[in-house]
């Protein structure tokens, strides 16, 4: 990997300088004095949380500035050429040719009601001077090179009958199709289910190499940037904070928001000492989910079996994490346990004692099973103050007074950071972090003895989620709470779990320890799971290093200068 | 396809047939019949009770209507009290002139409210936006039967351009019959621009935020095709059913707009129907219409599929 | 000028290319049947009544008189009607008139199957009942009656039972459905096309009873002297309005809003005919407040009836309190006092009714061709100014006839339909609530005078019952009536000897030239 | 200027109007409303009557005035009616769900289906045809959209997790509906209502057009449109006006409607 500079060393392709957007209405400036430099073949990554810029910065390249948006100052020179003032005709013919770009919502990307086949070959009716048997056969070669099984079939499909992987594929191919010198790939990958992600990136890497295609890769996840791109430019609130090698980067990083963002990346502890228990706090034997089938006119569907006979122990004080890929059945586990979905078979202790035979042991339960749930925005009544919404689980605590009421608020609030004046305010007043902290706050008012939690970072900026982790953590240890933990981020489950439920539709497939599961899978499914992201480990003073799990995939030779 | 369409109509049977109960309870429960009605202020006992007996209203509320369902299954919606006609025929006659109004006006409204809806997004918050918004609220807000006593006042009255009123089928003489339904149709042409307008543009911005637009402009596509090949047609379901839906109300609700130009229509039908108490004419109009809405409501669906290949016909 | 192409243009449709002698009539609406008093209506009636006739009709005054019959001859016992047929009537099919059909028909009306809409009327259901009837030789015929009853040549002649009129038994079909009438009167029937329009043309062969030229009801002069009467169905008044203008109409009825207009055109006339309709305003006598007669009184003495009239007629009526209508021959001086208008003694009769401000409520009904509202909007004025709370309640007119039919309102403003005969006038709003509702005068005396105006038949004898019933009823005030019907025509200036006579066209004696 | 600020801007000003006048007209107007006078009848605008007089004689400007007052109570008691009873019928049906849900819903959409003009009779016969007859007709007619509109609401907000939230902590069904669905409503049926109250004006009109509607002679605009009918080709004003006050009202409802919207619920912005 060559860690020189490139900008230096042949004339770039893509030159970004003093670029500055503003908001046109409340003169906010989104984008402010940015420059960076792209080189022919090159990989760049732009990393940023949201609200950094990174898209809108992105966008303008390709000249797409929304309404909203002035462009203020600066200049993008792409080939030499000045976009900022290019004829809207001139602009077209540089758009798709010359520069391609990739989204990050490949269920929106794709025009739904058009023929994969018509939406390919648009690019090359415009851009090249082929005839349609020609431009047939191309757009066969590219949908055969991305990997669609039945090229031919897919060119009368639509994009609704395909996965979101493939979509990502025929996507790429569309882009790639005119072998562009740029590609922008805008998160291109975020949208997509864990085992997916690392085929679809590589699949780009490897396309662009083919076709000597720069590629401008934006996006949250430090750890994917570092891994596929040769230099970062990292930005925050609308700055360039630092740009440089990637390697350099990662291992010494200069400005304390990259410091603060690589101090971010989920780490593994030590295995915790846990108390040995007779029994466990919660247990699940043989829980069978069914969803009815859908009420058709005279029959009803065959209903579909989202749990086959699940069985689990969580112990007192411990945090067991549940993985698995959309559609494994992990998050209906978790609902089914917090009693939000019926099951149709199976039962549920709570220290020992099956919850649906009594009336007492289910109210037992009720009181001390809390859950967090993933969106913070659609999680928390939107009509209810923050100390409302607090207060209302201990409506149910018998005989507890309004003032111990009012002191356990209080007491819950500070503890998870929104002491002073928060009561008062309203959900849409708080960032996304702080309303994960009061759906937090609200789980453990009622010092329950078991908590599940689905996916209560996967909605949160790097950095936030990375102080509600540390603060779940601290309220975990405080109060000793046992802990369902639903996730399909291998570096969370990594950092919090001190067992590990691999699950894979409806089924568990391989159980154990963290450290069982992560050093030594054995199911090759969970294999598949880990070897899909990269894992980052310290290396101290700050910078991390990124590595793979299991080794180095054969298939993808690592980036090359 | 024609499983889906079977299934469908037999799905609204039970709503047909709540319509169909409640419509005969309704009528009935509302004070006067055709009986005394056709007798006016010389019936006497006897001759009321006489017609009544005629009329089959002396029966058992449950009795009338177990006969007019018996017949109803054959496919027979009976004669109408007041003209002793056949109500099928009748139905449809009338139908046919109100159909015509209904579906000229929609179609040419949505020829040119589509496009504009269309246009307005794509150039959301500008002062052209700001016109066509404005001019469609506008339109929407003037009440039909205004607006057609406004065309009466000044194609009518003041430059006599066209009839004030009368009606010719267009059956017994083509160029005539259009010159009577001229006004009707500008009427609800120029309403229902308002409401198809801001439907189109609603959905067309629904569509533009999407990120298949921005690829379409990413391969270097014009706006033209952009607006056109992308934007519109997928932004043209909900408008599509919204269409479908402005049908099914017109269809019950052209009364007012056939009363400004006395049109002799089904709406009119159904209010002087009503206003007769002409109770199987009632009847027929009432399932009839519903049952056109139900069929309406299919078509629409049906065609769904080629503005939105996601939505298949199961 | 432009005006002229217009409706030139909108009527060429209905117009088509005219004979001359043949006439185009508005009609604001198709006939139900073509069925004599089966499925009618006045419209239907003033059709078929071209076509059939019956023994007996009524005359320029409404008091029945021989049309078919040549005489007619009572009983001493008043039980026994013996009709002489006049010589010569032949059938539209050229057949002669005989007994043998006016058995026939009689018995077709008597039969339930028929639907004879006044089966009721001699049945015995409503009192009369015709007991037998018999040919006594080809020209004679007999009716024997249960009692003897003044009123029955004029049930007999009633339009609305199509004077039970006397058909050839080919007018039904073998199956005994009905097919045309085939009758004798002075037009046969041409073609029926619904919504549209319907015919008829002149029966050459007719037997006119008179020939002088004297229209007197459907009695008199008939002759047709035009070849074909197109009744053209045009529903909207302004449509009218401009198809007599454009003379693609040679004549209809126009709305009273349109005389004014239509005096000033050159190529027409105007016709303002009255007829027997009485509109007026119930009072519901056994409402707890308005039984008391000090208020109905006050009521009566707070209506400025010219005022009143005037707004509600557009001018053209003259106000008349009298149940009788001033064509009746029986219409006198005594008719003539009506109530008087004076606010100061309404005032004063209200204070005495001991009338504590309760509100009267007014039903009303916004059919165009029904003067109810603005009589109702009027007389409200009119009442709150002496104090009254009046307020109305504009029904649908279905609703508020069910109002009607159950007695079941405070005041509304209604129309009688035509009674010609003044005993049948007072009947209609007469009797005993507790076996009719819909009645509104029901005093025992003024029954029992109007119970011996149905028997007597001495004409001067029933003027001094009409007299005595008229001083009462302005005295109790059960009701106001307040003016008679108008029915303005416009008609081209081609077409002579039009008589507008009780909402009837009659086309008989009517001309028009070239 | 951007749409939803010209939209509150212009449709608070009409409505602003409109409640000014209603609000006058109830207490003054410059003539009686109801006085005949006959001399003055189909009298054309003048300095003495602004917008001139109708078939009675009375004045027009009092009339729309007073007509105003009428309308604007009658709207708002409707609105106010069908809000109530959907509102109720809404959280039941999308409460209970199952079975009961869909025969609740099954007939609010055969009622959804029938003509307005029938159901408005049929009700006003049994009811009664004065004003609160009316109030009471309309609300009626327009309740099953509101039930509609508000199962709709409770349904997807079934799905919201704090719905599954208030559930966890062990609050009855009854108790989350009360608490948490039915204040969630409030902000689409603040929108419902906004242009029901349009609908319910139209309505009005439209049933007093057709020969229902608020007894004459109390003035409502609709009444007073229809009113005009015969008169139209000798005293125009008397149907151009309230046909403007109908016009501009039903303006400022759909400006207002949309600002509020786009107040509430951004995501529907531009949406009918």
């Amino acid at each position: 990997m060559s860690a020189g500079n490139p900008v230096s060393e042949s004339k770039p392709l893509l030159a970004v300088s003093n670029l500055t957007l503003k908001i046109g209405a409340s003169g906010k400036t989104v984008v402010n004095d940015v420059g960076f430099s792209v080189s022919p073949g090159e990989i760049v990554g732009i990393v940023g949380e949201s609200g950094s810029g990174k898209t809108l910065a992105a966008r303008a390249i390709m000249g797409f500035v929304p309404p909203a948006v002035k462009l203020v100052s600066g200049s993008i020179l792409f080939d030499g050429d000045e976009i900022t003032t290019m004829a809207p005709k001139r602009l077209r013919a540089v758009r798709g040719s010359k520069v391609g770009m990739v989204f990050q919502e490949p269920m929106t990307s794709l025009n739904p009601s058009m023929m994969i086949g018509r939406q390919l070959e648009e690019g090359l009716a415009l851009h090249r001077d082929l005839n349609a048997a020609g431009r047939r056969a191309l757009i066969l070669d590219m949908l055969r090179r991305v990997g669609l099984s039945d090229p031919e079939g897919a060119l009368h499909a639509f994009p609704h009958q395909f996965s979101g992987g493939m979509r990502q594929r025929i996507m790429l191919a569309s882009v790639m199709l005119l072998k562009p010198a740029l590609l922008l790939a805008d998160e291109p990958t975020t949208a997509l289910d864990a085992v997916v992600q690392r085929d679809v990136m590589e699949l780009m890497v490897d396309l662009t190499k083919e076709n000597g295609t720069a590629v401008l890769l934006i996006s949250h996840d430090l750890g994917m940037v570092a891994r596929y791109c040769s230099r970062i430019v990292v930005m925050s609130q609308g700055d360039v904070v630092e740009q440089g090698a990637a390697d350099d980067i990662l291992a010494r990083p200069q400005h304390p928001y990259t410091r603060k963002l690589l101090a971010a990346m989920p780490l593994r502890g030590l295995a915790r000492e846990l108390p040995q228990a007779k029994t466990p706090i919660v247990a699940v034997r043989d829980l069978v989910v069914d969803y009815p089938g859908r009420q058709r006119f005279f029959r009803k569907s065959a209903p579909k079996r989202a749990l086959h006979g699940i069985s689990l122990e969580v112990r007192p004080g411990e945090v067991v994490a549940v993985v698995g890929g959309s559609g494994s059945g992990k998050t209906t586990l978790g609902q089914s346990i917090a009693g939000l979905v019926k099951s149709s078979g199976g039962e549920i202790l709570f220290n020992g004692k099956p919850i649906f035979k009594s009336e007492t042991a289910y109210w037992d339960y009720r009181l001390n099973c809390q859950m967090v749930f993933q969106d913070p925005y659609s999680s928390l009544d939107p009509r209810m103050s923050i100390g409302e919404l607090v207060t209302e689980p201990l409506r149910l605590v018998p005989g507890m007074r309004a003032a111990e009421k009012k002191a356990r608020v209080a007491e819950v609030l500070a503890e998870v950071g929104l002491g002073n004046g928060f009561a008062e305010r309203f959900p849409h007043e708080l960032s996304g972090g702080q309303r994960q902290r009061v759906a937090i706050a609200r789980a453990v008012v009622r010092r329950p003895s078991f908590v599940i939690a689905d996916e209560p970072v996967s909605a949160l900026d790097v950095t936030v989620r990375a102080q509600v982790l540390e603060l779940f953590a601290e309220l975990q240890r405080k109060h000793g709470f046992s802990c369902l933990f639903i996730s399909h981020d291998l570096g969370v489950v990594e950092q919090v779990a001190d067992r590990v439920v691999v699950m894979q539709e409806g089924r568990i497939v391989e159980e154990g320890s963290r450290d069982q599961i992560f050093d030594d899978p054995k199911h090759a499914y969970t294999r598949k799971l880990l070897s899909a992201v990269p894992g980052l480990e310290s290396s101290g003073d700050g910078g991390v290093r990124l590595f793979w799990r299991l080794g180095e995939p054969d298939t993808v030779q690592p980036k090359s200068g | 396809m024609l499983r889906f369409a079977l299934t469908r109509i037999v799905m609204a049977i039970p709503t047909l047939l709540i319509v169909a109960v409640s419509v005969f309870v309704l009528i009935r429960l509302i004070p006067g019949d055709p009986a005394s009605l056709m007798l006016g202020d010389l019936a006497t006992p006897a001759s009321i009770a006489d017609l009544r007996a005629r009329l089959g209203l002396d029966q058992s509320l449950p009795t009338q209507f177990g006969i007019w369902f018996s017949h109803l299954l054959k496919g027979d919606l009976g004669i109408s009290i007041n003209s002793q006609e056949p109500i099928l025929p009748l139905i449809l006659s009338r139908f046919w002139v109100s159909a015509q109004i209904v579906l000229v006006a929609v179609f040419f409204a949505s020829l040119v409210a589509v496009p504009a809806g269309v246009i307005a997004a794509w150039r959301q918050d500008t002062t052209l936006d700001l016109g066509l918004v404005g001019a469609a609220t506008l339109l929407l807000s003037i009440p039909t039967f205004w607006l057609g006593l406004l065309l009466l006042l000044f194609f009518g009255l003041k430059l006599e351009w066209l009839p004030v009123v009368g009606y010719v089928s267009i059956g017994d003489d083509p160029w005539r019959g259009i010159i009577y339904l001229i006004m009707p149709i500008l009427t609800l042409f120029l309403h229902e621009i308002g409401v198809i307008l801001r439907m189109a543009r609603a959905s067309t911005l629904e569509v533009l935020r999407l990120d298949y637009i921005t690829h379409a402009r990413a391969k270097g596509l014009s706006e033209g095709a952009v607006l056109w090949r992308h934007a519109f047609k997928n932004a043209f379901g909900p408008t599509w059913t919204l269409i479908g839906l402005v049908l099914g109300n017109l269809l019950g609700g052209i009364a007012v707009v056939e009363t400004v130009f006395t049109i002799p229509g089904l709406g009119r039908l159904l209010v002087d129907s009503i206003f007769a108490r002409d109770y199987p004419v009632i009847q027929g109009c009432m399932l009839f219409v519903a049952f056109c809405y139900v069929l309406v409501n299919l078509v629409i669906d049906l065609c769904y599929p080629i503005f939105d290949p996601r939505v298949t016909a199961q | 000028m432009n005006r002229v192409l217009a409706s030139a243009f909108m009527l060429a449709a209905m117009a088509g290319p005219a004979a001359a002698q043949s006439l185009t009539v508005s009609v604001p609406a198709d006939v139900r049947s073509i069925n004599p008093g089966v499925n009618r209506d006045d419209n239907t009636d003033d059709f078929v009544l071209q076509m059939v006739e019956g023994l007996v009709g009524y005359d320029e005054g409404g008091t029945p008189g021989p049309l078919l019959a040549e005489k007619i001859d009572v009983s001493a016992d008043g039980k026994t009607y013996t009709f002489t047929l006049r010589k010569g009537v032949k059938f539209h099919n050229g057949a002669p008139l005989t007994s043998a059909d006016v058995l026939w028909s009689w018995n077709r009306y008597m039969d339930p199957k028929t639907d004879w809409r006044c089966l009721t009327e001699f049945d015995g259901r409503n009192g009369l009942k015709v007991e037998a009837v018999e040919a006594l030789d080809a020209n004679t015929v007999t009716m024997k009656l249960n009692a003897p009853n003044a009123l029955f040549l004029d049930a007999l002649a009633r339009t609305d039972c199509a004077m039970a009129a006397v058909i050839h038994k080919d007018s039904v079909k073998a199956d005994g459905s009905f097919d045309k009438p085939i009758g004798t009167g002075p037009f046969k029937m041409g073609e029926w096309k619904r919504n549209e329009f319907y015919t008829m043309s002149a029966f050459e062969d007719y037997a006119s009873p008179k020939t002088d030229g004297k229209i007197d009801g459907y009695l008199g002069s008939k002759r047709p002297l035009v070849k074909d009467v197109k009744f053209l169905i045009v529903r909207d008044p302004a449509t009218v309005k401009a198809g007599l203008l454009s003379g693609a109409i040679d004549m209809g009825g126009i709305l009273n809003s349109d005389v004014d207009e239509l005096r000033k055109a050159p190529s027409l006339t105007v016709q303002v005919g009255t007829n027997a309709v009485r509109h007026g305003l119930l009072i519901q006598t056994r409402d707890p407040l308005l039984k008391n007669v000090k208020l109905r009184q006050a009521i009566a003495a707070a209506i400025d009836y010219d005022e009143l009239v005037s707004a509600a007629s557009a001018d053209l009526a003259k106000p008349n309190n009298s149940p009788l209508y001033p064509g009746s021959s029986y219409f006198g001086d005594v008719e003539k006092q009506g109530f008087k208008y004076d606010p100061a003694q309404a005032k004063k009769l209200l204070q005495e009714s001991g009338y504590k401000g309760e509100t009267i409520t007014i039903l009303a009904n916004k059919r165009p061709t029904a003067v109810s509202f603005p009589q109702a909007v009027v007389a409200q004025s009119m009442l709150q100014a002496i104090g009254i709370k009046a307020e109305i309640e504009v029904l649908e007119w279905a609703t508020q006839l069910d109002r009607y039919n159950k007695g079941n309102y405070q005041m509304q403003a209604f129309s009688f339909s035509s009674r010609f005969d003044p005993a049948l006038g007072f009947e209609q709003f007469s009797g005993n609530k507790d076996k009719q509702p819909r009645k509104i005068w029901e005093e025992p005396q003024a029954l029992a005078l109007i119970d011996k105006a149905m028997v007597v038949a001495d004409k001067a004898e029933r003027q001094k019952l009409f007299d005595e019933l008229h001083k009462r009823y302005i005295a109790e005030v059960p009701m106001i009536f307040t003016f008679n019907g108008v029915e303005p025509y416009a008609l081209s200036k081609r077409v002579k000897g039009f008589e507008a006579w009780q909402s009837k066209q009659r086309m008989w004696e009517v001309t028009l030239a070239n | 200027m951007r749409l939803p600020a010209f939209n509150a801007l212009i449709g608070g000003g009409l409505i602003g109007g409109l409640l000014i006048a209603a609000g006058t007209g109830a207490l003054w107007t410059p003539y009686d409303p109801l006085k005949l006078s006959f001399r003055e009848k189909l009298a054309a605008p003048s300095a003495a009557h602004w917008l001139g007089t109708d078939e009675f004689g009375r004045d027009v400007l009092s009339r729309l005035m007073a007509g105003a007052a009428t309308s604007v109570w009658i709207s708002l008691l409707t609105v106010a009616l069908a809000v109530i009873f959907g509102t109720l019928i809404g959280l039941f049906s999308g409460y209970v769900r199952g079975w009961v849900d869909r025969v609740i819903m099954a007939f609010n959409d055969a009622l959804l289906a029938f003509p307005g003009i029938l159901l408005a009779l049929g009700l006003l016969a049994v009811v009664g045809a004065n004003k609160y007859g009316i109030i009471v007709a309309l609300g009626i007619a327009y309740t099953p959209s509101v039930a509609r509109i508000v199962r709709g609401t409770v349904l997807s907000l079934r799905e919201k997790e704090f719905i599954a939230a208030s559930r966890v902590m062990g609050n009855s069904e009854a108790f989350t509906m009360a608490r948490h669905i039915l204040p969630n409503c409030i902000a689409p049926l603040t929108v419902l209502a906004t242009s029901m109250f349009g609908y319910v004006l139209l309505a009005e009109s439209s049933l007093s057009f057709l020969g229902l509607g608020v007894p004459p002679p109390a003035p409502t605009w609709g009444n007073m449109l229809a009113g005009a009918r015969p008169y139209i080709g000798q005293a125009m004003w008397l149907g151009i006006f309230p046909g403007l006050c109908i016009s501009l009202t039903l303006l400022g409802i759909n400006l207002l409607g949309d600002a509020v919207r786009d107040r509430l619920d951004p995501r529907m912005r531009g949406m009918r």
